[in-house]
């Protein structure tokens, strides 16, 4: 039995774990799966009789996983000086306590 | 007069980059101000006070024998009269710059000023409340003007007194109420003031101190705040940017423009102007690969904060910027200029243009602003230090530059503390509670060539810092933080205490926060407000375990500012030069003691570093002792942060796996 | 010589509340009562204004109150034994107002479900087009049960809860705060412990106007001069502007007389005490009229005949 | 935040975004914009959503503003050098995370996807989606429960606001075992915590684990599977913010209330089981928003530092690191510990021991002839000490019995006991130790068959006969304190551990501990002066029958009543912040002397309903504080001996002043100021600002001799402090004379110091 380790970016959250998971476990010779979200890896036990790396990778590919290829998402991209442009959109100035904020906290009430 | 010792440049700066240059000046022998502060002994009875030059039966020195003037005016009311004086340049000069703005303002707002426009319409909505102009659904632009009356009302406020008084706590308002120092009308208080201290008028000590109270008080509740926000309406509100600092920013091959001052209004436009591609293609045409802006005292902090234009560096650098060879332009505006720039600049290829129509300064070029040409003008002055790039010699650039994190502004600051849905000062109160931070200082002011350049603000930030108090700075101490690196994120995992540590971390802001120019310094009376009302740290300003200083002060700014921080409630200690009133024992107790317990606050001056920093933390852990919270013990912090993850991250997968579980 | 009688400005008013909401509000009551909102002392018309005048409700049981007197069955016959029937003849009566009291078992013994207590409102609501008053029948556990359905049957008729005491009001607010209710709360003859409980049930979310408050009070002879003077200074502390009193003022004249042995016995006591349903229904009368005058805005009443003086009373007062 | 929370929440929210806007646009493709979203059986929309922006989701197009803002909501990550702060835009990723996780659940509904399908899976208590097409498995078996349907909310709505469910923990991911699952789902349901799941670990969720444990799930057992992934997560915000909306009488759109709302008023938390990738981050980050901290049971960076949640925001708990043999033990730590982080409180209303408790016992006598066994009194030595101590040294819940039990000491016999609490809490402080310390007292006394007297190391407890054959042993000490502890005391105290102590070695070592904090606690008490302190506490306990009374209780002047000192009325106050007893400020000293201060004149001015205008706190002359009536002393001026009498409440006989105390009371009590009138608390006499103002103790002429006997020692010492250790003996009293002449004779005789001291007018 072999082991390979594979990176595999856009695995970034348990829903795509589901279905990474759901890919490979009916790959006929792959024994063990670990489907890593949170370090974008997987984790594979085969036979290499009945498997190899190349089909793992094909199959991961074709449920949408491919292996080291795509990155995370990332709409808003960082500009050149890093002012973060939406910042300065909230419509959002405030230079005193929200008063909810002080009603709510049973601690602080004054009568 | 004999010749004094002259300090060698390492004795005269501890910034590598002014010791640099200053070398280069004897190499070159030019005369800077570090020399002539060598070369000239102040007068010994002028920096205690004693001297009455108010009217031409004197001047009277009142030394020795002497203990009144020709008229009878006795020590203390000369001193008191000296020093309520400098309070009245001090509050006209950042109150004059705010009444500019709002014209600036009111010029946008009527369309007679096309290159400005409203960057922040929260901002204004929001000043507009405390103006009492209503909102609703008109116009952006008529609410502008509407702003920018009442602010320009404010100036000549007819009855009443100044609106921006009620953004303080309700006690402290009280306070000057009670004692009748609320600030009436910006312009009546400083005249009020000049009255008073004009020969043969208000001749008790005491009295004219607390108009000199009144008077800072309008510069800032008033001045000074409205300033900062119709700049905040017209240029953006800051957020956090990059940029970097020292003279290192300056490039060779660039045209380097340095900007020079106090005011953002011109500034502003030629960061504007130069971008413009019609003026880099006229660069290009002159060998440069383009303009090159980097600023020196407040304008630079003014446009450092909202566009993130790099620092040449703080007061005492003007000079040595000059030294480089490099800069081909100096644009100043107004306040901090010293007249001993023409000499330099002659002396190499540098134009020196004056622009404001209140400052010129013999043998520097002028080219006046108007802002109804704003731009127009910015390309002119451009243009002209694009002429002098082919005219440069021999270029002396150190390398040597530090990077930053800028751009706190009130605002962003309740933002990053809890997101646009629960922005609020909780966190920041809740840390100084806990003790994670044990209190918070204000470092701010000018250099002052009579002490090692930067020497005080380095050091003082340093032990702030590792004694887990969050520091604020505006003005050139900022810039000297700048430079040493101390405003940078990761400054909190070197030089902060565990606590501090954490609550940086947590945030991801730098441990000493820059606020802006000196007239911001009424961000940090917004600040104490707000931590106030978000309660548990008192119900006053003064109740705060907060210090404020000016550990290099020199300008009579310098003592407007720590007379309102004082009359708000704060303690502050200006350092490093002898005390002004030191010439009457009872005038320094009126402005310690006795201003202790009138408003809460206390001024004091102090010579020696260390002495600051100890009073400060002592006056700190006092605060906290009086509000009840838990001793300062940084043993208790520093237990959160990314350590750990990292070497889980080192592992392969599979180890990891086990490893996230922990150690058995 | 022309006299000038002095007028009294007071800084508070007391919240108005309204209980009930019609179809356009969102509850099926034909009107809605306003209790409260006035700004002087009672009935100091020429200080100040009483919007509203004192409202009275009339109690009805869930079933046959086998404990009250005989007299009050009496007059009001046989619509006792169903609370439907009860509830309209109130309202015939002259009510303004219909309290429900539910109580602990069902005939037979069968303790009260959170289904009976849902039927026997959904029968009171459509009986009559008042608004109405639901009090539990004043054990913890059981008020809590039945309580919440109560309010969820009633969701959106903005009814009044009760009863509110400082072991147990969250529950009761709880329910009333998620169906648009308001609440009743009841301390022990102190004007402190009426405010703290307000403080309370405020600390919850649950709006002040949607708060009334009973301070407990005492039947006429039985220490209703103690319960006079607790409600005096309340009223008191809510003109001079302490918010948390300012809330109307619910009290149980009903309740406290029937219970008195002057209302409630008509053997065995001396001649000179006189006729019996006389002497009774002016216990009651008068201990309301005491309230009324102390500064009660809701008076929970049981005999018909109590509500018709008392009617005649207020508008008498109320008549300027 | 820390850097790389932020970084990988950040990461996560705007991949969620993406993903959601992606979904969406496939959505609009395939279904157009008027196909209904809807979660089942709610008027609250998408609660989500609806909550925060005051937009009614009914249609896939509906959706295409929210994704809107929640992109304007995002941020780049943080660089891994010369970063900006981060904390405000995580936050704000978090919340467009939540915008975007309940879209896409919406349009998972809409594809019918949601409620999730669970082959083999049955709820008890039925499924919350009733409808046929639901129902395709027998019994409305094979999905998980999705979100809450309104009515359930609504029921366990009540019981979140009314307290009796303490909050709900939504657990994320797969627990370390299937033991461990079982293990925490346990502990949370014993403390009555509602319990949410969602997410997984490697496809293995705490869902799957609980199912193969065979523990049932489902809204009767108050433990609800949501989907086997992070975006069912949305589904416990969507009951936070109908809390809110229903509870809270907030309006759709009030976002910060809503969220404020839950900080303060749900207790809610998340516990995140496994490893924690992006989108557990991003949510994470989200539901810190909410107020609702985040504790992992893997290494993860802890961010302490308070502010946004109440308390700590994200903690790190790796499970292999926690303290426990079993996974139960730790599964128990771990629990605890949400708690803590949460500022959870649990409810305890049973003492559970064998005998009956109540205050109804509190004055019950076990006499010799009927005593099992004694602790302290002649024969034995007992104690009891009440301290605090950091909050990880305590286990809440611990009850130790160190050393034997009572079972070989014979019928009526004694034994040494000590009793040791330890108590910690955020709120805590030492001065609250020795309040908390006589609550003991009360607390045993409520147990049936069981005497206690006396306090500290002079405490005497009987255990009788009756209550040592139902079962009463030393352990059920613990039992009574430790719940009566979190009853009472809950708004200080957070956890309670009981050590008893019968070992002889440690019974003497603990002894000593004790009375070294007897000591400095004394030493406090001494230290503890008016001057020393900016607050003094009210206390109008007594108003329901002296409306105008108001006492103003300082270290200095107990409560007239005698049973209200100082740090009483501190404690009170922050166990009750609407109580009788609220913080006067004292603002400025006007008069050091007779004691006037601005803060308590402006107090009492508003808490005697404008009757009492100002108070000298130290003088009995000049606006003496008033009295109710339940004073322990009354003192009055004798004008002729130029002095003062105090008059015991225990003293019947008649006074120099011609009247007896019952009459005195009557000028006394009753909330007015009667110059040359005052009750007070007997304490005070021993206090240096007795009547400081008007000379001090040496003005007392005349003295029930009741008080003369039971405070001999006190006085005494308080006649050597002023100067005159016989004073005492100079001090009429009944037996001496009852009136004036008499009392100038014995006077004069005396040569009392009254007489040359200034006229007292």
């Amino acid at each position: 039995m072999e082991k390979v380790v594979l990176d595999v970016p856009l695995l970034w959250a348990d829903h795509h774990v589901l279905k990474v998971r759901q890919a490979l476990t009916q790959l006929d010779g792959v024994e063990d799966v670990y489907a890593s979200s949170a370090w974008k890896q997987v984790l594979v036990k085969y036979d290499p009789a009945k498997v190899d790396r190349a089909r793992i990778e094909q199959v991961l590919a074709q449920a949408g996983y491919p292996v080291g290829q795509g990155q995370t998402p990332i709409l808003v991209e960082p500009t050149e000086k890093r002012r973060d442009p939406r910042w300065g959109a909230m419509d959002f100035r405030m230079s005193q306590t929200y008063r909810a904020d002080i009603e709510m906290s049973g601690d602080f009430r004054k009568w | 007069m004999a010749k004094k010792k002259v300090r060698t440049p390492q004795e005269a700066s501890r910034d590598p980059a002014a010791v640099a240059l200053l070398e280069r000046a004897l190499e070159i022998g030019a005369e800077t101000c570090f020399y002539r502060a060598d070369e000239i002994t102040p007068c010994p009875i002028g920096a205690e006070g004693l001297c009455c030059r108010f009217c031409a039966m004197g001047p009277c020195r009142l030394v020795g024998d002497v203990d009144m003037g020709v008229c009878g005016a006795t020590i203390d009311t000369v001193v008191a009269r000296n020093f309520a004086r400098a309070v009245a340049a001090g509050s006209a000069s950042h109150s004059d710059h705010a009444r500019d703005l709002a014209y600036t303002l009111l010029a946008a707002a009527e369309g007679h000023a096309p290159d400005y426009k409203i960057r922040d319409p929260y901002k204004l909505f929001e000043v507009a409340r405390y103006l009492g102009v209503k909102v609703g659904d008109r116009p952006i632009n008529e609410i502008a003007r509407d702003v920018a009356l009442a602010a320009l009302g404010e100036f000549g406020r007819v009855q009443g007194e100044l609106l921006y008084l009620k953004r303080a706590p309700a006690k402290r308002q009280k306070i000057w109420r009670d004692l009748g120092i609320a600030p009436r009308a910006i312009d009546r208080e400083v005249v009020d003031l000049l009255h008073r201290t004009h020969a043969g008028n208000d001749q008790d000590a005491e009295h004219l101190l607390d108009q000199a109270m009144r008077c800072a008080l309008a510069d800032g509740w008033g001045g000074s705040m409205l300033a900062t926000d119709i700049t905040d309406i017209l240029f953006g509100t800051p957020a956090p940017v990059r940029s970097e600092a020292n003279l290192g920013v300056l490039r060779e091959d660039m045209v380097n423009v340095i900007i020079h001052g106090h005011e953002p209004t011109l500034s502003e436009i030629i960061v504007a102007a130069a971008q413009d591609p019609e003026i880099i293609a006229y660069a290009q045409s002159k060998g440069a690969k383009g303009v090159n802006l980097a600023g020196i005292c407040c304008t630079a902090n003014e446009v450092l904060m909202r566009e993130g234009i790099p620092l040449a560096g703080n007061f005492l650098q003007q000079e040595l910027a000059i030294l480089t060879g490099a800069v081909d332009a100096m644009v100043v505006d107004v306040q901090c200029i010293m007249e001993g720039l023409v000499p330099l600049a002659q002396r190499f290829h540098t134009a020196l243009i004056t622009t404001s129509p209140k400052v010129r300064v013999s043998g520097a070029v002028h080219i006046e602003f108007d802002e109804h040409r704003a731009l127009e003008i910015a390309k002119q002055i451009l243009r002209t230090a694009i002429d002098r790039f082919p005219q440069r010699s021999e270029v002396f650039i150190p390398d040597i530059r530090a990077q930053l994190v800028p751009g706190f502004s009130h605002e962003y600051i309740n933002y990053a503390l809890g997101g646009t849905y629960r922005g609020s000062f909780r966190p920041l109160n809740d840390a100084i509670i806990a003790g994670r931070i044990r209190g918070v200082v204000a470092d701010i002011g000018c250099n002052n060539a009579r002490l090692c350049h930067d020497e005080n603000h380095y050091y003082v930030v340093a032990e702030f810092l590792k004694n887990d108090v969050l520091v604020v700075q505006t003005g050139c101490g900022a810039i000297a933080s700048a430079k040493k690196g101390y405003m940078t994120p990761e400054a909190a995992l070197e030089y902060a205490g565990p606590g501090l540590r954490e609550v940086c971390e947590a945030v991801g802001m730098p441990p000493v926060l820059h606020l802006g120019a000196c007239v911001d310094n009424s961000r940090i009376l917004t600040v104490l407000s707000q931590m106030v009302s978000e309660t548990g740290l008192g119900d006053d300003i003064s109740d705060i375990p907060a210090v404020g200083m000016a550990s290099e002060w020199m300008s009579e700014k310098a003592l407007a500012i720590a007379t309102y921080c004082v009359a708000s409630g704060a303690y502050v200690i200006m350092g490093g030069v002898r005390n002004p009133v030191a010439g009457s024992p009872y005038v320094n107790q009126l402005i310690t003691e006795g201003w202790e317990k009138k408003v809460g606050g206390r001024l004091e001056f102090l010579e020696d570093p260390e002495e600051i920093v100890r009073r400060s933390l002592a006056h700190i852990d006092r605060k906290r002792a009086a509000l009840g919270l838990e001793e300062y013990n940084p043993a208790k912090w520093g237990k959160s942060g990314d350590w750990r993850i990292r070497e889980v991250l080192e592992l392969p997968l599979e180890e990891r796996l086990q490893a996230v579980y922990g150690r058995r | 010589m022309p006299v000038e009688i002095p007028v009294e400005q007071w800084p508070g008013r007391v919240i108005e509340a309204t209980i009930g909401a019609t179809p356009a509000e969102g509850g099926t009551r034909s009107r809605v009562v306003k209790v409260g909102g006035e700004n002087t002392l009672p009935f100091m018309l020429t200080d100040g204004e009483m919007p509203n005048p004192p409202r009275i409700a009339i109690e009805i049981a869930d079933r046959r109150p086998t404990d009250w007197s005989p007299l009050l069955l009496e007059a009001w016959g046989d619509v006792v034994d169903d609370p439907a029937k009860w509830a309209k003849a109130a309202e015939e009566a002259g009510a303004d107002l219909v309290l429900l009291q539910l109580s602990l078992t069902r005939d037979g013994g069968k303790p009260t479900t959170a289904a009976d207590a849902k039927a026997l409102t959904r029968a009171v609501l459509q009986a009559t087009g008042l608004p109405i008053l639901v009090f539990g029948p004043g054990q913890v556990d059981a008020d809590n049960e039945l309580l919440v359905a109560v309010a969820e049957e009633a969701a959106g008729e903005r009814i009044v809860l009760g009863i509110c005491e400082e072991k147990n009001y969250r529950t009761i607010v709880a329910a009333a705060l998620a169906n648009g209710h308001l609440v009743n709360g009841r301390t022990a003859m102190d004007v402190n412990l009426a405010k703290q409980l307000n403080i309370l049930i405020a600390d919850m979310g649950l709006p002040l106007d949607r708060i009334i408050m009973d301070p407990t009070t005492a039947g006429l002879g039985y220490g209703i001069e103690y319960g006079y003077s607790v409600m005096e200074r309340l009223r008191l502390a809510a003109l001079q502007g302490d918010k948390m009193t300012q809330l109307p003022i619910l009290v149980t004249p009903g309740f406290e007389a029937w219970r008195q042995k002057e209302a409630k016995v008509g053997q065995g006591v001396p001649a000179s005490w006189g006729d019996w349903p006389q002497r009774a229904i002016l216990w009651e009368t008068l201990t309301a009229s005491n309230l009324i005058l102390s500064g009660a805005d809701i008076l929970v009443l049981r005999h018909p005949e109590t509500v018709k003086r008392v009617r005649t009373f207020i508008e008498r007062l109320m008549a300027k | 935040m820390s850097r790389y929370i932020a970084t990988r929440a950040i990461r996560g929210a705007n991949a969620i975004v993406a993903e959601a806007e992606a979904l969406l646009q496939k959505a609009l493709a395939e279904k157009g914009p008027d196909a209904p979203v809807a979660f089942t059986n709610t008027a609250y929309y998408l609660p989500v959503i609806y909550g925060l922006l005051g937009h009614p989701v009914s249609k896939i197009g509906d959706l295409v503003p929210v994704i809107e803002h929640a992109k304007s909501l995002l941020h780049p990550p943080p660089d891994e050098k010369w970063w900006v702060p981060y904390l405000g835009e995580t936050l704000d990723c978090g919340m467009a995370t939540l915008l975007a996780c309940e879209a896409i659940e919406g349009i998972r509904f809409a594809y019918g996807e949601q409620p999730e399908r669970y082959p083999g899976f049955r709820m008890t208590g039925g499924a919350a989606f009733t409808s046929p097409e639901f129902e395709k498995e027998e019994g409305g078996g094979g999905y998980l429960n999705g979100p809450i349907d309104d009515i359930q909310l609504r029921s366990w709505g009540i019981q979140l606001v009314d307290g009796r469910m303490p909050g709900f923990a939504a657990i994320v991911g797969a627990a370390h075992s299937n033991a461990a699952a079982v293990a925490i789902v346990r502990e949370l349901q014993r403390r009555n915590i509602l319990v949410f799941l969602c997410g997984n670990v490697n496809g293995r969720s705490i869902i799957d684990q609980l199912h193969e444990e065979g523990v049932e799930m489902g809204y009767d057992t108050y433990i609800v599977p949501f989907g086997r992934d992070t975006i069912a997560a949305i589904y416990a915000l969507g009951v936070a913010n109908r809390a809110a909306l229903a509870f809270g009488g907030l309006k759709p759109g009030q976002a910060r209330e809503i969220l404020l709302y839950n900080k303060y008023r749900v207790f809610a938390f998340v516990l995140a089981l496994g490893e924690v990738d992006d989108l557990k981050y991003a949510a994470a980050a989200g539901a810190i928003s909410y107020g609702f901290p985040v504790i992992a049971d893997t290494v993860i960076p802890q961010i302490l530092p308070t502010g946004v949640t109440r308390y700590e925001h994200v903690v790190s708990m790796p499970w292999n690191e926690i303290e426990g043999a079993t996974e139960e033990e730790k599964a128990a730590r771990l629990v605890q510990k949400c708690i803590e982080v949460r500022g959870v409180k649990v409810k305890i209303t049973e003492v559970p021991i064998p005998v009956p408790y109540g205050s109804a016992f509190e004055g019950e006598v076990v006499r010799k002839a009927d005593m099992r066994v004694e602790f302290g009194g002649r024969h034995s030595r007992a104690f009891e000490y009440l301290r605090m101590v950091p909050m990880e040294e305590v286990e809440d819940g611990k009850i130790e019995v160190i050393g034997p039990g009572f079972e070989d000491v014979p019928v009526g016999g004694a034994m040494d006991l000590g009793i040791v609490v330890e108590v910690a809490g955020r709120k805590m402080q030492e001065d609250f130790e020795p309040v908390l310390e006589r609550q003991i007292h009360y607390f045993i006394n409520g147990a049936s068959g069981v005497q206690h007297i006396g306090q500290r190391d002079i405490a005497w407890i009987r255990i009788s006969k009756a209550a040592a054959e139902k079962g009463f042993n030393l352990r059920h000490f613990g039992d009574i304190l430790y719940a009566r502890f979190h009853a009472d005391f809950g708004a200080i105290v957070d956890k309670v551990q009981v050590k008893i102590i019968t070992d002889p070695a440690l019974h003497a070592e603990w002894l000593q501990k004790a009375r070294e904090a007897y000591d400095r606690r004394n030493r406090r008490l001494a230290d503890l002066t008016d001057e020393a302190v900016d607050t003094f506490y009210s206390c109008i306990l007594c108003q329901s029958f002296a409306p105008t009374h108001c006492c103003v209780i300082s270290p200095q002047r107990l409560g007239l009543c005698g049973a209200y000192n100082w740090l009483d009325c501190k404690a009170s106050y922050e166990i009750n912040p609407t109580g009788p007893n609220q913080p006067i400020q004292k603002g400025q000293c006007l008069d050091p002397v007779k004691g006037y201060f601005t803060g308590v004149n402006e107090y009492v001015r508003v808490a005697s309903q404008g009757k009492v205008d100002q108070v000298a706190v130290y003088s009995i002359m000049e606006n003496p504080m008033t009295a109710c009536g339940c004073f322990e002393c009354i003192v009055m001026v004798i004008p002729e001996a130029n002095g003062v009498m105090v008059v015991s409440r225990e003293d019947p006989s008649m006074t120099p002043a011609g009247m007896t105390f019952s009459t005195l009371a009557g000028m006394a009590g009753g909330g007015l100021q009667t110059p040359g009138v005052m009750g007070v608390g007997k304490y005070y006499l021993t206090s240096p600002k007795f009547i400081s103002a008007d000379g001090g103790f040496k003005r007392v002429v005349w003295m029930s001799s009741f008080l003369k006997q039971t405070m001999a020692e006190e006085l005494k010492k308080v006649c050597e402090r002023e100067g005159d250790p016989d004073l005492l003996d100079k001090i009429a009293d009944e037996t001496i004379c009852t009136d004036v002449e008499g009392l100038l004779a014995y006077l004069t005789e005396k040569e009392h110091p009254a007489l040359t001291m200034p006229p007292i007018f």
